[in-house]
This record gives structure tokens, C-alpha cells and sequence, in this order.
């Protein structure tokens, strides 16, 4: 089965999965098909949902950014801590935005120029980073920030879609568009699924995976902020251990975790297709814990299944050769 | 308690036939939705406080099921938050919510009450009191914060001495309210010898309480006391003293579980805590909300009501907080050797 | 130097059998074993029989079948037909671990230790009935008194990490011997060792023999094979050709037998008029690859580089296009002289190199065949938005789907899809648009069939006619010879001749890669 | 040179630094914190190294054959509340049972992973990220949100903390400690002395030559799971004698510092290399950290700024020094001797 057969059939899988979804949704809960709900579906995981996309580049690429969460956490404190200590917002919002680019060249420092594997460099950096989180704002919870600032993550724009939803369709398209468009985009590819020979044709591999991590840093601090503004107040826990549903998304969409594979019309997809689920859950008044177990099982079977569909074939096959 | 509802049952009959409604008599039967939102799912306290609220509609006859949803401790925030959201898209009557989330609440709290939900908190309130319509204290927040410096100063005795506050977390309304109450009330000349040291959160997970409560003993050799006002933080405390075989260096109170602190109380390790029932708090706040949701009676200054077996209620002013309302439940009982044993049964 | 030496003769007296081989049962027999992979039918009925105490080389071109026939006996792979008799029982080895087993054990160029694990363990870990604790001390003398016994003395407690190559097969060596295997295949196992290295490994070689081993030698190096070998069987695409004792024949006609019906269908290339210099190199080298490498390249020529693999033929190449920049020694392109320390540099400086290795090094496989051939020039295919013009892009693909004929439905398909030689074709294009004054192709027909072979060839004398100065890297000697205006030949790091064409021929060339006597070039090589 | 190199290997270099890092720390916070040098530092460090350690050790495990398990935390929770709650209703278990009980109960939640790797091919990060949130919402689900409290749980267990056998040097050592060090003491002698333990190196090391030898990979994969899944088990039933009052929360986030113990420990997350000592080292360094720095004041937030850098620290020292380290060892080499005479193995 070749790659690119593969990615159809697993994109149609999700298409009729998420068509399920919300049919059931649907018919479960006159409530679903609102537009404010419709709305809220995005606006109550929106700072996760932004970080997948940038996840996905960085796992189609070959490598894997824990840290992500961390880094949000970083973001907002930074901003927290500034804004306490006096520093007008826009200034502070800067900084804070500086902090994850920061954290992002940071990881990208060890991964691309000393060689460290990703998975190891990045659980560092998911510990880390929330740690000098922590330190700034220990465990006071920091709020008052100006009114502008908490609408940017509360009050509408226009209907009932609020500025991160919108950031968020802008940010789709975008990185859409430097994957499947630029060449940018085509060297993730390359490098995902044959290092060496991208080498051998002259890409410069190191600066790539540089500027994904750099990237996925500067994102990650833009959902942080996001998540201050959204919540009005923020802690050193803040949106610890997202990372998790973050890398759901990307892998339930389709993306090899071996990277090299994947694409973000996928990601999409089974990103509506977990905001449906839980919204739809949440509906039915099924909460948390029930919620993520349902989600992880998913992302389990996304992978299970086809194995052993393909090991069946195989079976079979040998038995009629 | 059976009398009650019958005599709560033909006084609303009375009423109907007089045709004088005479405010706050709430009329059973109604079909509402409602939510009952604790900080988070997993301790007890807020389960029983499920118990006195699966009471309250039985007695009011609510056709509809009580839906008791709640977060995870490590999101509760958010988790609150989503909760909320859900619930005012699904347009329930009225939510019943323990806020752990501070002010991070209000947006979506007065997005619920746009949609006509009545939001009602109880437990821990709203500090700016914003989307909330009325807060069902368990008691009143400066009288725990005196019962608080109290049960220390009889604990480490008139000798005097250091005592720490383990706390829940940083954005627990209500033990923030306590402590602040309690440290108003140290001022008072009595408190003198004894003082105030720190202020740590254990986030109301055993594991972190305990920690905590063990690096208090060593942050401040001369430790008398450690004063957790959360059921879990008490606990764990109690435990880790016990580990320590501090439990005659370090003593540990403030508010628990008679189930739960039996032991300790018995070994001397928490002499002395203080609680209410959450079961009356979970009763009450559901009549509340129901009341409120039916139009029974409104969120107003001296509006006032029947809450079937536990009586009359009147909405007040909440001196706690800068605006706001409140219905005070009242009253707690400090525990000791004594009556412990039987509390815990 | 480039007189041919007729009288062949060996420079070590190689140690006679205890038992001459002839008249005792094989241990080992094949009878019509056949395999195809999809198109190419890699072995077609071979027959071979392995007698104990007798080292049997296997020799042929890259492609002509050995590896094949070895992986069926190991049970790597299973035959389409034919049976192996193993002790004059029929077997069916449906895995590695089954042959070892039956007491078959095969040794490659590289060696599959496990480098965390200790050189005593990597000798014990594949017995099975060693019982369930590890008895350390009794590991280690064992592991001792056999590496003693092979002559060889290794630290048996340090992890296999880090071992040099020569190490490793004498581990790999002792291994067999611990297992007492009766048939031991060794694949191309001097490759890439030293001279001296080989002539100890040749020790173990007859020590085993003498043991009553059978030993299957397989190797490009003729001389070595006459050194050792008892018999000698001779492949050519999937055929066995020959099989004589070593007595009744002689590198020339074994290398005949290789080479024979090729010399007759390469068509030598009509080379033109040499243009002016291109390229000039002058004591070229990386410390312990190679050294003093010096050469010229005009315009319009082909440059044929022989020599034995592992020569350091490769390093050159990686070295000119910036993938393992040189360290010493200077280069001069059309006039300039230049340092070339990254392949972005040396593909700007009109360097393309067509690396030999296809899946792992040279093609993106489950890309598509146009995204694959734009590559290195992306930014060429950049709209003012920075995004790429697939249109441009197919283009450019179809272009060279003509001029080279890739056989394909549509250049989007993944070039996985492709057989070996359209791949290859894949690769030249993919380079030949990055419109390179020195092409360097390394193995350019490893491992696709003749017509596809042809092909590539007919490909080169064009791009020679257009100018391009091409340095051809092969070990398939007659090809070097049928297409170069000259031939350059390495031995172990060093550019030891260049030939002119009328004097290059197989003689010349094998006897200037081989050197007179590799013992006396290992010691200044070691 | 040649006679450490001998009798040293560059990873026991990589592990004595690691001791030497840990004396240094424990010398450092002494000289900040008064009153540090107590038995009770030792038994606060010694009781919550425990639990890491236990756990690390499974995990070591698993990354040894190249694989990870996530899902430790969960399963810890999971392990302690039911052992916790089938003592409340029965108090009178015996120990024994109770222990052997936390520990199939873990086994038997390791096996699903182990299968579902092993045999499902599904790589190990996508299946332990999926049970991870698994366990524990079955958990919340099942114990519809229960507390197991101190109270309802026999005084054998409750005590067990404060249980010492002997004491040394002064320092009384906790029972749970001990256990820790018997359990890592048991697998180090089973991955060094048990050619079963070799093969857990073997598989991790070089994948291609253990299938061509027919190592049954599968298997021994899902070996590794179980017994990480058992091992956590047993920490599940630690953190209930610890605690005492479980709520459904408990071991949330463990597997972060067991990872971090685990690579900290000088285990190749890409496996093949690491022992069992090395990750309890780990542990230990971390359980330093963890409690030592909870004294300080304020310094209590600097833990995880530290743990993270020290983590990163160990994975560079892994590809920077010990390459460099085991290039000098690499060095001793083959020589040629003349052959020993036929039959010196002949026994």
C-alpha cells in the first residue's frame, strides 16, 4: 500500500468517522447545531487546536516537540510576571512571545546542531520550561490584566466567533499552505522520510529542523496567551500536560509518528472530529476523564486497526499463493 | 425528617388554596434542569454534599435527574469553565457550582446567566460576585477565619508559638476568604503568642499535601502547628506528622471529615478540626436554586424562603465580599475526642 | 607496473588440506535452486556441491546471483524451486535462525554484532540450551580459549561497540566455531580490510578448513581467491558457469568466465576529441580515507575509477561534492581553485554527484518522480510568492521522462513504484538538472538489468558528447573499460595509475588494483 | 590506563559521576539548609525515592528493548485505589495477598500494552499515550469518584512508613526503601546474570542481528511490559502504605519523573544500553533534588527548572563524552597471537 493510497483511504476513514460523530450529535442533543455551540466546540480547546498545527510539521519532519505545553505555561507567566511588575501588556505580550521563540531555538539548538534525539531534548524542555514558569509566578494566581486584553480571548468579534478562533483559520491556512505549497514544506517531507538523501541533495537539514522548532515555540507562546486572555487569569500549571492531546490530534490525523507522512487536510479532520466528540460528550454530560480515555482509544485503534487489517491481507494472500 | 416534607407539603397546599403567595414558599413538582459543579470529582466532602442535593429533589419532586458533572483536579479550571459552557448550551434552570477557579470563572458564569440560567454557588463563591446570583455559605466566612485562630491558639496552648496554613489551591475562593478572615482576626491581642509563618497550597492532592506539609516541618524547626483548612490537606498532614512520629512536635487542625480525621483525633495527632455538613450544604444550595429557577422567589436583598427540613432562609448581603449575596447555612461543630467518634458514624 | 604478469602466482603458500576433498560426501548440495525477483531472474538452476574441509569461492559480477544463493542457503530468503541438501538429508531453512541451527553460518562484509553486548556474549548469544543464568567466568575462558585458539586475542569483557571491522569478523568467526557449523559463508569479508588484516583472516580461514569446515568464499578480489580457495565456481546473471579446482584454472580464465559474453555486448563508446582541462586535483585526502589523490578532467571525458571496494573510489567522490570534505590537497574548476566544505557548495560550483546507493542516500521513494528531480534546484520553481510551480515541475520531469525514456504512467507516480533502472534514471535526471560541468557517477548500473544497463550507458556517451566532464565509479570492470577515455585505479586510499585507454584492459587494471603483493602494500597502509 | 579500562567500562565512568554528582548535591544542600544531615532528610528522601525507583525499574525495562511506557502513572493510581478499596471492605488480607494482588493487578495492565505492542505493532509512545488516559478515566469512572481513606484501611498497612527493621549509621532505614533496593537489587542481577536479561539488551541493541539469530522479539517485548506494568503495580501499593488516602488522582504525572529518572540514570532512550542501578541512581538524584529543595525557601518552584536542565545535561554527556569515552576503550583492541593448541576448549 503505498503512501499516498494510504493517506486517501485514512482521510475518507476520518470523513466518515467525524460524518458519524455528528450525526449522532445531532440526533442526540437538540442543543449541538447552534452557532454559539459551534462556536464554543473551537473556543474551549482553540489554544491545543493551534499547537497541532505546528506539531504536525515538526512530526512529518522526523522529530517530536514535548515541550509545548510547557511553553504556553512559560508564555502566559512571563506575561503574568511583566505585567506585575508594571510593564505595560503590549510590551510584555512582546516579551512573552519572545520567551517561547527563545524556548523554541533553544530545543531546536540541541536537535539540529548537537544531534540529540528530539523525544529526549524536549521531555527536558517539557520540565523545564514549566519549571522557570513556575519560578516567575510560583503559586499565586495573576490576573486584572486590562479589559482589551481578556476580550481578545472572550468577546466575540462578529456572530459568536472570538479573535483566537479566527487567528486559529488564519494560522490553517497559512501553514497549509507552506506544507503542501512552499518549498519549505516539500523539504519536511524530504527530511521526514529520508534524512541522508536529503543531505546527499544539498538540503540544509539543520536549518530546517531549526526553524520548525523555532516556529513551534513562537506558536506555542501565542496559544499560551491565548489561554491568559480566554481564562483572564493565569498560573504556573496553566495548560499542563496538553501536550498529550496535542500529539492525538496530529497522530489520529493521519501523520506517522516515524514521520515523512501525514498531511494537515487529515490533521483537520480528526481535529473536528475530536472537538465533535467531546462537545458532543460533553452534551451528554459525559466529562473529563471519560472524554480523554474515549480520545485515547481512538488514537489506538486509528493505528491498530489498519496494522492488523494489513497483516489479515497478508494472511490471506499467502494462502492463496 | 418525613414530617417535614408533609408539613412542608400541606403548607404549600394552604398557601395555593389562600391564593396568597407569601414569598419564598417553594412549589414542588416543577421539571428543571439543573447542574450540581463541584471543584473537582473524587473527594468525599463534595460527594456527600451530591447526597443532600439527591435529597432536596426528592423531596421537591423534580422530574428531571440532577446531573452532578465535574472536572479533574489538574484542569479543574478549565474544566469548570467547559462545564459551564456545556450546561448553558444544553439551557439548564440552574447551575449549582463550587468555584475553584477564581475570577477565571465570570466570562462564562455570565454567558449562563445571559442564556437565563440561574447560577448558584456554594461552597466557594465568585469573589467579584459577577455572573453569580446568590453564594449558600456553609457559615460565615469571618466566623471561621476567629474559629480558625482559635482552634490554633488552644492547640499550641496559651505558651504560644509558630503555626502554617496548608491550603487547597492558590484559586480556591473560599480558603482564600478564610485565611484572610483569620489573619484579620490574629490581630486581636489574645493571638499574640501565637503567629503566623506561611501559606502553602497542596492543590488538595494527597500526594502534594503531604509533601508540603513535611517541608513545613523542616522550613520551621519550631513548628507548633499546621493548620490545613481543606478536608484533604488535613488529612495528608495528619498522615505525614504520623509518619514522622512528629505527632507530638507538630500538631495538625483545621477543617476535616470526622471519618476521616477519627483516627488522628484519637491519636492526638489533630486534637481538634472544625466542619459543617456538606450534606446540609448540598441540600440547601439545591432548594436554593430550585427556588430561584421556578421564580419561586427572586436573588434579592431579604427575599426569603423554606428549605424543606432545614427551615427558613433569608437572602442577605454578603459582608465577606465588597457586593454579592449570600444565604448563610451555619452552623459548624468543632470536633475533639469527644464527639468525634460519633460524628464519624 | 602496467605490464600484464601472466604466470600467476601466489605471494603466500597457502596451507594444503589435511584431507583432500575429493571422493567424500558434500556436506552441502543445491539441485536446481531458482529465484526471480519480480522482472530479473536473479538464479536460474543452480547445482553446487560444498565438500568439508574445502574452501569454495563463489566469484561474479555485482548482480550476477552470489548474495542470492546466499541468503537461500541461510534461510533468509526461500528458493522458487529447487532443494537444498544439507548432510544428504533434504531441508527447508524457512529462517536464519533454523540454518544456524542445521549448522549453517554466514559472515558479512559488515558483521551483525550487537555492539551494547560484550565480545564474549555476541559469541554465545545465539546458543539456545546455555541454560538460564549467564555463568560469566565460563563465558569469558570459553570465549578466550577460542579467540586463542583463532589466534586472535580480543578483550572478551568490552562491548562489541567500537570494534574495528577486522575485529568484528573475528568475532563473527569465533561465533561459528563456537556453534561448530559445518558450512561457514563468508561474503565479501576482505572488502574492507587491511592487507595484513586480510592475510590473518586467511589464517582463520585455513585453520577452519583443517578443522573439516566448508567454507563458501565469496569475493571480488581474484587474487585472494586463488590464494584460498580449493574450487572455484564462476556466476553470470543468475547462472553458474563454471566450477574447477583451482589447479585447472587461473585468474584470467576465471575473470573470462565473469566477464565474457559482457565484453562481447558492451558496444565500447566512441569517445571524441578531449576539450580543454576541467578539472584538476591535486593530493587530494581525509586522514585514514585516502590520500595523495591526483588526477585531471577534461571536457567531454569519461573517467573511469577501478579498484577494489573499499579502495576509497567513493570518499573521492563524496569528497569533490562536499558530503565528506577533503582535508588536504587542492581543486581547480576551469581555472579557479576551490574549497568545497558543503554539497550546497559543491552543486553550486556545477558538481553533481549520482551517489551509489539509491533507496538510502539518493531518492526520497514514496515522493513523487518530478518531486524527486527538482530537489536540489527547488528555488528555481518558486513563483514570487515562494511557493513551487508544480506545473514548471512536471515540466521539467517530462522532459526528462523523454530524453532519458523513464518508463512510468505519469511523473506524479512515488518513485517506489519504479523498477530499479527507471529509479536510476530518476537519479540521473534529478542531478543532470542541476546542469553540472562534472557529473561523478558512483556504481551507475549496480544491480539493474542488462537492457537498463545499456541504457545508462548510451546516457552517458551523450552527456560526454555534451561537454560534461563524467567521473565513473564502478567495480563492474568491463564497463569501466568499455565507456572511459581513461581509467584511474585506487588501491587503499591512494591513486596507484592512471591508464590511457589503449593500454587499459582487464590485466592491467586488476593487476594495478590488486597491487603485486598485498602484504608488503598492507604494512604501509596498516 | 589499560588496567582501569579493563576492569571499568565508560558507562560505570557514566554512572560513578552520577553518584559523585549526587554526594556533591546532598553536600551542597547541606551547606544551605541547617539541620539538613538528619535521619529524617534520609527517611523523606528514602520514602519518595522509593516509589520512583520501583517504577523506574520496570521502565528501564522497556526502553531497554526500545520501546516506552507513559502509562506507568495511571497505572500506579489505578493499582493503589483498588488495592486500597478491597482492603477497606476486607481489612483483615493478609499483607502478602494484598501485596501480590497490587502486583497482578499491574501485570495484567501491562499485558494490554505489551499486546497491543508486541502484537498489534503499534509503536509503544501512540499505545501508553492511549492508556495513559484509559486507566485513569476507567478508574475516575469505576470508583464514581470515592476517596479510600486512612481510616478504612488496617494498621499494618497505615504504619508501614514508619516500619524500620534495622537502622545504619544512626539512620533508621524505612522498610519501603528497602523493598525498593531488594527490587533493584533482584533485576539487576536478572538483567546482568539471566541470559533472559541479556536478551532484553540484545533486542534493543542491534533489532536486525536479534531477529536474524530468532530471538522471539515479540515476546520478549511483551515480557518487558508486563513486568513494568507489575513493578508499577507494587509502587501503586507503596504510594497506598505512603498516603494512606487515595484519591482517584493519585500517581498522576509519574511518569514524567520516572522517564526523566530513567535517562537522568544514563539509560539510551533508544535502548541496548543502561542498567537497573543507573535508573535507581536516577531516581535518587531526583528524589534529592525533590525534597531537598522543597526546604529552601521559594527554591521549592526552582525543582523542575533544575530536573529539566539536569536531564538535558545527561542526554548531551551521553552523545558528547561517552562517545568519547568508549572511542579511548575502543582503542584496546585485536591483536594476532600465534594460535593456541586444539582442544585448550575442549571441556
Amino acid at each position: 500500500m503505498s503512501a499516498v493510497a494510504r493517506l486517501r483511504s485514512w482521510e475518507g476513514l476520518l470523513l466518515v468517522l467525524l460524518v458519524a460523530i455528528v450525526a449522532m450529535n445531532v440526533l442526540r442533543s437538540p442543543y449541538y447545531l447552534g452557532v454559539t455551540n459551534i462556536a464554543n466546540l473551537f473556543q474551549l480547546s482553540i489554544e491545543k487546536i493551534i499547537v497541532a498545527l505546528i506539531m504536525t510539521l515538526i512530526i512529518i519532519n522526523g522529530e517530536i516537540d514535548l515541550s509545548v505545553a510547557s511553553v504556553m505555561g512559560l508564555s502566559a507567566c512571563v506575561l503574568a510576571w511583566l505585567h506585575q511588575m508594571g510593564v505595560p501588556l503590549p510590551l510584555a505580550i512582546i516579551a512573552s512571545l519572545g520567551s517561547g521563540l527563545a524556548a523554541g531555538l533553544f530545543n531546536g539548538f540541541w536537535v539540529a546542531y548537537v544531534g540529540l534525539p528530539s523525544l529526549a531534548v524536549t521531555l527536558a524542555g517539557l520540565i523545564g520550561f514549566r519549571g522557570i514558569a513556575r519560578i516567575l509566578v510560583e503559586d499565586r494566581s495573576v490576573g486584572g490584566f486590562p479589559s482589551w486584553f481578556n476580550t481578545l480571548g472572550q468577546q466575540p468579534v462578529f456572530g459568536p466567533v472570538t479573535a483566537s478562533i479566527v487567528i486559529f483559520f488564519v494560522l490553517f491556512a497559512i501553514i497549509a499552505v507552506v506544507l503542501h505549497g512552499s518549498a519549505l514544506g516539500r523539504l519536511v517531507y524530504v527530511i521526514g522520510n529520508n534524512l541522508q538523501a536529503a543531505r546527499y541533495s544539498g538540503v540544509r537539514v539543520k536549518w530546517v529542523k531549526m526553524a520548525l522548532f523555532a516556529t513551534s515555540g513562537l506558536i506555542a507562546a501565542l496559544a499560551g496567551l491565548l489561554y491568559a486572555a480566554r481564562l483572564g487569569a493565569v498560573r504556573g500549571d496553566m495548560a499542563t500536560g496538553f501536550e498529550l492531546d496535542v500529539i492525538t490530534m496530529v497522530l489520529l490525523g493521519g501523520v506517522s509518528i516515524f514521520g515523512g507522512s501525514g498531511n494537515l487536510i487529515g490533521v483537520g479532520l480528526s481535529i473536528l472530529v475530536i472537538l465533535n466528540l467531546r462537545n458532543g460528550m460533553g452534551l451528554a454530560s459525559i466529562t473529563g476523564n471519560t472524554q480523554t480515555s474515549v480520545i485515547g482509544a481512538l488514537l489506538i485503534l486509528s493505528v491498530l486497526v489498519p496494522n492488523m487489517t494489513q497483516v489479515l491481507q497478508s494472511r490471506w494472500k499467502g494462502r492463496n499463493t | 425528617m418525613k414530617k417535614y416534607l408533609l408539613a412542608a407539603a400541606s403548607l404549600a397546599a394552604l398557601v395555593c388554596i389562600g391564593g396568597i403567595a407569601s414569598a419564598g414558599d417553594i412549589a414542588p413538582g416543577k421539571s428543571l434542569d439543573m447542574v450540581l459543579l463541584p471543584k473537582f470529582l473524587g473527594i468525599l466532602p463534595f460527594d456527600q454534599a451530591h447526597k443532600g442535593a439527591e435529597e432536596a429533589a426528592a423531596e421537591l419532586k423534580n422530574g428531571k435527574k440532577l446531573q452532578f458533572l465535574g472536572p479533574t483536579p489538574e484542569n479543574s479550571v478549565a474544566g469548570q469553565i467547559e462545564i459551564t459552557t456545556n450546561a448553558t448550551t444544553q439551557g439548564v434552570a440552574a447551575l449549582m457550582l463550587s468555584n475553584n477557579a477564581g475570577d477565571q470563572i465570570v466570562p462564562a458564569a455570565k454567558a449562563a446567566q445571559a442564556k437565563g440560567v440561574k447560577v448558584v454557588t456554594w461552597d466557594s463563591p465568585i469573589p467579584t460576585s459577577e455572573g453569580e446570583d446568590v453564594f449558600v455559605a456553609q457559615v460565615d466566612f469571618n466566623d471561621i477565619g476567629k474559629v480558625m485562630a482559635d482552634m490554633a491558639l488552644s492547640t499550641i496552648g496559651d505558651a504560644g508559638g509558630k503555626f502554617a496554613v496548608l491550603s487547597a489551591s492558590p484559586d480556591a475562593a473560599n480558603q482564600n476568604a478564610w485565611i484572610a478572615a483569620m489573619k484579620v482576626a490574629l490581630k486581636d491581642g489574645k493571638y499574640a503568642k501565637i503567629q503566623l509563618v506561611d501559606v502553602v497550597y497542596g492543590n488538595d492532592q494527597s500526594e502534594a499535601s503531604y509533601n508540603q506539609a513535611n517541608a513545613l516541618v523542616d522550613k520551621y524547626p519550631d513548628l507548633k502547628l499546621i493548620m490545613a483548612p481543606t478536608t484533604v490537606g488535613i488529612v495528608a498532614a495528619s498522615k505525614a506528622m504520623q509518619d514522622g512520629k512528629l505527632c507530638e512536635k507538630v500538631k495538625v487542625s483545621g477543617l476535616g471529615l470526622p471519618s476521616e480525621m477519627l483516627a488522628y483525633t484519637k491519636n492526638g495527632c489533630a486534637p481538634q478540626f472544625a466542619l459543617w455538613s456538606f450534606v446540609d450544604l448540598g441540600y440547601l444550595a439545591y432548594y436554593t436554586a430550585y427556588g430561584l429557577a421556578s421564580g419561586a422567589f427572586k436573588a434579592e436583598e431579604g427575599a426569603s424562603f423554606h428549605a424543606g427540613r432545614m427551615g427558613d432562609y433569608k437572602i442577605t448581603k454578603d459582608p465577606t465580599r465588597a457586593k454579592g449575596l449570600r444565604i448563610l447555612m451555619g452552623p459548624f461543630t468543632v470536633y475533639n475526642k469527644d464527639n468525634v467518634e460519633a460524628a464519624s458514624k | 607496473m602496467t605490464e600484464p604478469d601472466t604466470a600467476y602466482t601466489s605471494p603466500i603458500a597457502p596451507v594444503r588440506a589435511a584431507i583432500p576433498a575429493v571422493g567424500r560426501r558434500p556436506i552441502l548440495e543445491t539441485h536446481g535452486i531458482a529465484k526471480h525477483y519480480d522482472a530479473t531472474q536473479a538464479l536460474d538452476d543452480i547445482s553446487l556441491a560444498l565438500y568439508p574441509g574445502e574452501v569454495h569461492a563463489l566469484l561474479g559480477e555485482n548482480g550476477a546471483g552470489k548474495s542470492t544463493l546466499i541468503k537461500i542457503i541461510t534461510g533468509v530468503v526461500q528458493p522458487d524451486r529447487g532443494e537444498i541438501i544439507l548432510a544428504g538429508d533434504r531441508v527447508a531453512l524457512r529462517s536464519a535462525a533454523e540454518a544456524q541451527r542445521a549448522g549453517i553460518a554466514a559472515i558479512y562484509q559488515e558483521p551483525l554484532l550487537f555492539p551494547d553486548l560484550t565480545v564474549a556474549e555476541n559469541i554465545f548469544v545465539s546458543h539456545q540450551g546455555r541454560g538460564v543464568a549467564v555463568g560469566w567466568a565460563r563465558m569469558y575462558r570459553e570465549a578466550e580459549a577460542i579467540l586463542a585458539e583463532l589466534g586472535v586475542a580480543i578483550d572478551v569483557r568490552s562491548p562489541a561497540r567500537g570494534l574495528t571491522l577486522a575485529a568484528q569478523q573475528s568475532v563473527e568467526i569465533a561465533k561459528a566455531i563456537s556453534l561448530n557449523v559445518r558450512v561457514l559463508i563468508m561474503d565479501e569479508p576482505t572488502a574492507s580490510l587491511s592487507a595484513h588484516e586480510v592475510t590473518q583472516l586467511f589464517r582463520l580461514v585455513q585453520g577452519l578448513r583443517d578443522q573439516g569446515v566448508s567454507i563458501l568464499f565469496v569475493s571480488h578480489r581474484i587474487e585472494e581467491v586463488f590464494e584460498i580457495a580449493d574450487k572455484v565456481t564462476v556466476f553470470r546473471d543468475g547462472h553458474l558457469i563454471s566450477t574447477r579446482p583451482r589447479a585447472e584454472t587461473s585468474p584470467q580464465r576465471a575473470i573470462a568466465d565473469m566477464v565474457g559474453r559482457e565484453m562481447g555486448l558492451l558496444k565500447p563508446r566512441i569517445s571524441g576529441p578531449r576539450g580543454d582541462l576541467l578539472l584538476s586535483v591535486r593530493g587530494l585526502g581525509r586522514e585514514d580515507v585516502f590520500q595523495d589523490v591526483s588526477f585531471d578532467l577534461h571536457r567531454g571525458e569519461v573517467l573511469g575509477f577501478s579498484g577494489l571496494i573499499g579502495a576509497g573510489r567513493t570518499d573521492v567522490g563524496l569528497a569533490l561534492f562536499g558530503i565528506e570534505p577533503a582535508t588536504t590537497g587542492s581543486i581547480t574548476l576551469s581555472g579557479k581553485e576551490i574549497v568545497i566544505r558543503s554539497p550546497r557548495e559543491g552543486m553550486d560550483l556545477g558538481i553533481a554527484y549520482v551517489s551509489e546507493d539509491r533507496r538510502q542516500l539518493g531518492l526520497s521513494l514514496p515522493m513523487s518522480i518530478s518531486a524527486n528531480i527538482t530537489l536540489p534546484m527547488l528555488h528555481r520553481y518558486l513563483d514570487r510568492f515562494g511557493l513551487i510551480r508544480q506545473d514548471m515541475e512536471r515540466a521539467t520531469a517530462e522532459a526528462f521522462r523523454k530524453r532519458l525514456s523513464i518508463r512510468t504512467r505519469s511523473v506524479d507516480v512515488a518513485v517506489a513504484k519504479l523498477s530499479g533502472g527507471n529509479q536510476q534514471k530518476v537519479m540521473l535526471s534529478k542531478w543532470l538538472n542541476t546542469k553540472p560541468s562534472v557529473l561523478i557517477l558512483d556504481e551507475p548500473t549496480r544491480g539493474i538489468d542488462v537492457g537498463a544497463k545499456a541504457e545508462v550507458h548510451a546516457i552517458i556517451a551523450e552527456l560526454a558528447a555534451e561537454g560534461i566532464g563524467i567521473i565513473l565509479i564502478s567495480s563492474d570492470l568491463p564497463e569501466v573499460l568499455a565507456i572511459s577515455d581513461r581509467v584511474l585505479v585506487m588501491r587503499e586510499g591512494r591513486a596507484v595509475a592512471i591508464f590511457e585507454r589503449k593500454d587499459a584492459n582487464q590485466e592491467t587494471v586488476m593487476t594495478a588494483a590488486m597491487g603485486r603483493s598485498s602484504a608488503s602494500t598492507g604494512e604501509d597502509a596498516a | 590506563m589499560n588496567w582501569i579500562q579493563r576492569r571499568i567500562r565508560p558507562e560505570q565512568v557514566r554512572e560513578l559521576s552520577l553518584l559523585l554528582l549526587i554526594i556533591l548535591a546532598v553536600l551542597l544542600f547541606g551547606s544551605m539548609i541547617d539541620g539538613y544531615y538528619t535521619s529524617r532528610t534520609f527517611n523523606r528522601i528514602a520514602s519518595s525515592v522509593a516509589v520512583i525507583t520501583i517504577v523506574a525499574v520496570g521502565q528501564t525495562l522497556v526502553v531497554l528493548t526500545r520501546n516506552i511506557d507513559l502509562s506507568v502513572g495511571s497505572i500506579v493510581g489505578c493499582t493503589a485505589y483498588f488495592v486500597g478499596t478491597v482492603l477497606g471492605h476486607f481489612p483483615d488480607i493478609n499483607p502478602l495477598m494484598a501485596i501480590l494482588m497490587a502486583v497482578v493487578l499491574g501485570a495484567l495492565i501491562g499485558a494490554v500494552n505489551g499486546a497491543l505492542v508486541a502484537w498489534g505493532r503499534v509503536p509503544s509512545i501512540i499505545v501508553t499515550l492511549g492508556t495513559l488516559a484509559i486507566f485513569r478515566g476507567l478508574l475516575v469512572d469505576l470508583s464514581n469518584a470515592k476517596t479510600v481513606t486512612t481510616d478504612s484501611l488496617p494498621h499494618w498497612l497505615v504504619d508501614l512508613p514508619q516500619l524500620r527493621l534495622f537502622s545504619l549509621f544512626g539512620l533508621d532505614i524505612p522498610v519501603l526503601f528497602l523493598l525498593a533496593v531488594a527490587i533493584v537489587l533482584i533485576f539487576q542481577a536478572g538483567t546482568g546474570y539471566l541470559s533472559l536479561g541479556r536478551r532484553f539488551y540484545a533486542i534493543g541493541s542491534n533489532p536486525d542481528a536479534a531477529a536474524l539469530i530468532g530471538l522471539p522479539i515479540r515476546r520478549l517485548v511483551f515480557l518487558a511490559f508486563v513486568l513494568s506494568g507489575a513493578l508499577a503495580g507494587l509502587a501503586g501499593f507503596v504510594t497506598l502504605a505512603r498516603f494512606g488516602n487515595i484519591t482517584v488522582e493519585s500517581g498522576r504525572g509519574l511518569e514524567l519523573q520516572v522517564v526523566a529518572a530513567v535517562v537522568v540514570g544514563g539509560v539510551n532512550i533508544f535502548g541496548g544500553s543502561g542498567t537497573v542501578v543507573g535508573a535507581m541512581l536516577g531516581a535518587i538524584m531526583i528524589g534529592t533534588l525533590e525534597q531537598s529543595l522543597y526546604r529552601l525557601q521559594i527554591s521549592e518552584f526552582w525543582r523542575d527548572a533544575v530536573l529539566g536542565w539536569l536531564i538535558l545535561m545527561a542526554v548531551a554527556s551521553d552523545a558528547v563524552i561517552l562517545q568519547r569515552l568508549r572511542a579511548l576503550w575502543g582503542r584496546a583492541d585485536l591483536k594476532y597471537v600465534a594460535p593456541a593448541a586444539r582442544g585448550a576448549t575442549s571441556q
